[in-house]
């Protein structure tokens, strides 16, 4: 097995690079991901490499972004597109809705829309307005779509490259304050399937999901919760849509007591639907309602004050203790 | 209506007029081919309209009075060429082999498609305005990836041209020499808002801005249509990247089935696009210059009807999918809710489960 | 008490109507609105009644509509946008979840975005693809925005003039298959405030949940689940963000038992976030399960089999089963 | 870069042209005046800069090489007129008397505003490319329902000329002749793209193809900008409808503090434009013509200090705002998610309550 240490970004850049060795179909388009690389410089030196035809530096239009990457679909391309932030989606929008998720459908199967639609996503980098948003409740409530979402470097180098193999049309949600943490990664397996969850930490008293940079906030306070006697077990989601949710009834089983962590708001969002399909799946199994640790129902605040909307350590442990005290 | 700046080769009265620039390549053969295609257009849509009458459709998009842009431009294509249509391209389906009781499928609401957009080159309608203006782009942008020789041909309204999708794909279009040859109809309508709401001065001048030619061709006049359409894919398959052609025309009936244009426009306007049928003026010309004779109007008559005929057949006998299907292209890789959606649908008994 | 029968088109009509008269910063805007009076003759003669200048035909470019809507917020008008279908609402996302939603906190209260954007939703009317959707969820889940939708002709007749005179932007859901039921409307008196919830069948065994068009199916249901010995109540939600779980809850207490009834897809939807609340806040009255009764993770079919996609009767009342039966 | 499409007065050696339609209208002591806001805005921009090196600030977008553009459309405004700007119009806000403290909150992100906009009659900074060129369009129309004289101005890059939104705004504005006049500076770089990505033609042209005036005028000459503007403006107010004026300028710096231009463009570009700085040329003339002596740019020179030196004290003292302050204007009226997220705040701790 050859394993070597690499930041997310920098798996990020290498899983696309394997993905376009092998497939000459696959191209990348978005906003500076060119000569500059992009602005987090996922695609750093892909352009150089593989050639303007491949790496297509894209008019500032969102819409026609992924719009043309459908197009390109239906010629049999398979196109990997950088939103350069979140909160910039929102454009494409319509594109995304009524045609990404739909085309398949409209023409029984003829077209495969095998475009993925890489997403920079969440908060926790000090950026101003509309560069820290958790937008992956939208796309997962539109059938047609998938969505996935890397904690590690080692999922984001596999992650990609197996979003891009697939067939449906993909929204690779990508947590952007860890692109820098460094891990480990294997450059020979994948760790498991793309729609698999996988539990990073196993616990016997309560059960806390999570996905993208909440990972690393439940499992710190998984470990602060132990250092007061609770066992956190951790299930990092990794598919968003749909959910892999045999591992979460399987822990729930064993601790019957849930707690989401994720940074959209709560309302309709994806901790509420790991809430209520568990509350149906789960039903004899859980002692305490299940809780979702969620940003505010407000729009994303000035990054001063991010660290007191987005799910902090505290606020988990809260919401622990919530559902250990609620048989008493 | 006529003007410097409208390429018009046959008048309203069906007779030829030169142009500085265009002139009809056509044998007379050739015209009666086109114009034979306008007739069978005309014919389904008329049964179309009928069978919606009859409670046989859910809706139906008149195409008639627009037979002349859409069999020109549609003539024009070459068959390794592709089509981006919006809804209302029932003639250019005609031109690309869509068999016609396909592109009723839709409008029977037995399906969002209707047929194999890869065996005839041709995508399915596409409802949202302007959506596939860009992916006709994208799909250029193969084509220019491919090294092919081909050209990509999309459709949109007077009211589609207000939509960032299609501005949006202009840009692109010009930024990268894109071969696609857009045809926009300018049939004066967008449901009730005539077209000086979407532009106060000719459409065909956007494509200008962006860098590219527009054109604005007499959108009843085939012969106008073929020659630019030709010309402007020709130039697009070589490296001469997009161009705009607005064909000026007149949507006859109404927008829908569903629509009532007694209550935004008057009848004088219907009665002076009349005058200026498309297929009428093809007529005349053939009578005239190539002394075509009744019995072959007559034989292109019926054959329209059998065209009719065996599409009303074709409907009636096209019955509601099973329900089930619409798990079955949702998504192409397995998915646990459309197995959960399948087995819930046989549960209850609503479906006896997949074909 | 002044109260006449008609339709819930006429009634918005009515409504929007008494809007304008008493306010002259109240405008219409939206595609086919003035002569044509929209596809659905919601603004039946307004153009002519109140010029072009307040009933404005706009060129068809849905995220113009609703940006222009909010410049003329910002300038002090009140413009109730028409969206011709639900299917077309997604070219404005942009402006709706950046501008529409942000701008009141953006601009620390200076600008309120007082407008009202109507959408005919839902399916059930035999239409092409793109006028049949729910996209309600997506509205709720944005932080900024307020959700209503109304299932009577006298909701329909107040609730649109009480979203005019609110301050919030507010998504306003209008059921198109019942456009054309009539009813009573009270036209001197407000059946109750904006954002309450309404019980429209009493009962003791389960609590449906429903809103626009699913009111009825609900209470259908309900009708016949009395025949096989099951009382069912049947609440209207009306206000779709917030949620008032008020009256949910009250009724939970009672019934033990919650099924949801819905045209969208389940997957983090309306359903998700009613049934994950009231898991928390009921967690101890609950006898069973929440359950959700949906439109399938499909894109919407075409519309001969829509009554398959879309929840029937059985299917309601095969989840009262579910519920009913649950602790045997 | 200087040719018959390019508006001039005002040569980079500082010298006058003269120009067939235009022609200055300002005295020196005016001309003083704008150099005065040129070079404030400029210190302003450096001071940014350097707190943002130093950590007081998340980011800064340098407005260094656009002052000209911005002074000269800046100043042409009436005080009733209205500003929707996008996020790099620090000069523009300098004009309409925004405290430079306030055009930092943003950037220190201790606000997603920054200042009243009603008190300036400059709405706060949008940052999704191109959705304020709507909302200009939108708040004309209220002006024109209003019967008022008053003219709206919009701000958009060469990169955001591409958005839906932009075009979109174009057919509005053309077709309610909306009293709108868009300032596109094109700074040449959208980030790492060139404005050739966006555009194979001038970007003024755009304007022509949906039937309104389209100008480009040379962004680092103060004179030229502040007299096609204020024409633009004049026409607006009186119902003469949009003009775009593409100011054909630079960015001299990076695109923001994150930026680094050395991967996408090279030094021999920036030197070129260098020779083309706005605030230079017009010192040139100001020394030359009007005989403005060191000792008055001296004074300006030091007036530029003490703005910079507030700016710095000013933007020293900003706190991070209590957390709960995010609940304040979520929403104008009362809701219970409001209440629930303030509640919690307060129990964990947070915050000790509304302020
Ligand atoms: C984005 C979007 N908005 C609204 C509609 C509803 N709609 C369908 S056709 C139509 C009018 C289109 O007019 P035009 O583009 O001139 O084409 P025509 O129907 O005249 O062929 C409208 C508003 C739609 N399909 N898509
Ligand atoms: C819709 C959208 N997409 C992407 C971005 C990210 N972004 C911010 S500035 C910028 C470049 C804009 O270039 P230009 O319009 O030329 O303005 P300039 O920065 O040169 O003043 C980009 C891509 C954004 N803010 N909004
Ligand atoms: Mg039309
Ligand atoms: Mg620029």
């Amino acid at each position: 097995m050859t394993s070597t240490t690499m930041t997310m970004a920098r798996a990020l850049n290498e899983g696309l690079r394997r993905a376009m060795e092998r497939d000459k179909r696959v191209l990348l388009m978005g906003e500076d991901i060119g000569k500059l690389g992009g602005v987090f410089r996922i695609t750093d030196g892909l352009q150089k490499d593989f050639g303007e035809d491949r790496v297509i530096d894209a008019p500032l239009a969102e819409s026609a972004i992924v719009g043309t990457a459908v197009g390109l679909a239906v010629r049999g391309y398979r196109t990997v597109v950088e939103i350069q932030f979140d909160g910039f989606v929102y454009p494409a929008f319509d594109q995304i809705v009524s045609q990404v998720a739909k085309l398949h459908t409209r023409t029984d199967g003829v077209y495969t829309m095998g475009l993925v639609i890489r997403l920079p996503f969440q908060g926790g980098i000090g950026a101003i307005e509309h560069h820290s948003e958790s937008p992956e409740a939208y796309f997962a409530h539109t059938a047609g779509l998938r969505v996935v979402s890397c904690s590690t470097p080692n999922d984001a180098y596999w992650m990609i490259q197996q979003s891009i193999e697939h067939d449906d049309p993909i929204i690779f949600c990508e947590p952007k304050s860890r692109y820098w943490e460094k891990g480990e990664v294997d450059l020979d397996n994948p760790p498991r399937g793309l729609f698999e969850a996988e539990v990073r930490r196993a616990g016997t008293d309560v059960t806390l999901i999570a996905w993208g940079s909440q990972v690393k906030t439940a499992l710190r306070a998984a470990e602060a919760a132990e250092t007061e006697g609770v066992s956190a077990e951790v299930i990092d989601a990794r598919t968003l849509a749909p959910f892999d949710f045999g591992p979460m009834v399987a822990s729930l089983e064993k601790t019957g007591r849930l707690v989401v962590v994720q940074e959209s708001p709560k309302t309709a969002s994806l901790g509420s639907e790991i809430v209520a399909e568990l509350s149906e799946r789960c039903f004899y199994s859980l002692r305490a309602p299940g809780m979702r640790v969620s940003g505010y129902h407000v729009p994303y605040p000035p990054s001063r004050i991010e660290d007191a909307y987005r799910p902090s350590v505290d606020r988990v442990l809260d919401a622990i203790d919530r559902v250990m005290g609620f048989e008493s | 209506m006529v003007g410097e700046e409208l390429v018009q080769l046959l008048t309203p009265e069906g007779e030829r007029v030169s142009h500085p620039e265009y002139e009809s390549s056509l044998s007379g053969e050739e015209i009666l081919s086109f114009y034979r295609d306008m007739v069978i257009v005309r014919r389904i849509c008329n049964e179309a309209t009928s069978l919606q009458r009859q409670g046989q459709l859910a809706l139906w998009a008149p195409v008639q009075g627009q037979e002349a842009a859409q069999i020109g431009a549609g003539r024009a294509l070459a068959p390794s060429d592709f089509t981006f249509p919006s809804y209302r391209e029932h003639g250019i389906a005609w031109t690309r082999g869509v068999p016609p009781a396909d592109m009723l499928r839709v409008f029977r609401a037995t399906s969002t498609g209707g047929w194999d957009p890869q065996k005839y080159r041709h995508n399915v309608p596409t409802v949202v305005l302007g959506n596939q203006a860009l992916h006709a782009v994208g799909y250029a942008m193969g084509v220019q990836r491919d090294g092919a020789e081909e050209a990509v041909m999309t459709f949109f309204g007077d009211g589609a041209s207000s939509q960032g999708d299609v501005l949006e794909s202009f840009v692109w279009a010009a930024s990268f020499n894109a071969p696609v040859v857009y045809i926009l109809q300018n049939n004066q309508w967008a449901i009730s808002e005539p077209s000086s709401l979407q532009a106060k001065i000719p459409l065909y001048h956007r494509a200008h801005g962006f860098g590219f030619p527009g054109i604005r061709v007499d959108g009843n006049d085939v012969l106008a249509m073929y020659e630019v359409t030709r010309r402007a894919l020709e130039s697009a398959r070589v490296g001469g990247g997009p161009t705009l052609i607005e064909a000026y025309t007149y949507r006859m009936g109404a927008h829908t089935t569903s629509d009532d244009p007694t209550r935004y426009r008057i009848d004088a306007e219907v009665e002076m696009w009349k005058h200026r049928d498309p297929v009428e003026r093809t007529k005349r010309l053939l009578t005239r210059e190539y002394k075509v004779k009744k019995a072959a109007f007559e034989t292109i008559g019926e054959e329209a009807e059998a065209v009719a005929l065996q599409l009303r057949a074709d409907v009636l006998a096209m019955d509601a999918p099973d329900p089930i299907s619409m798990f079955d292209y949702a998504y192409a890789a397995e998915h646990p809710l459309i197995e959960e959606g399948r087995r819930e649908m046989i549960e209850l008994g609503i479906s006896g489960g997949p074909a």
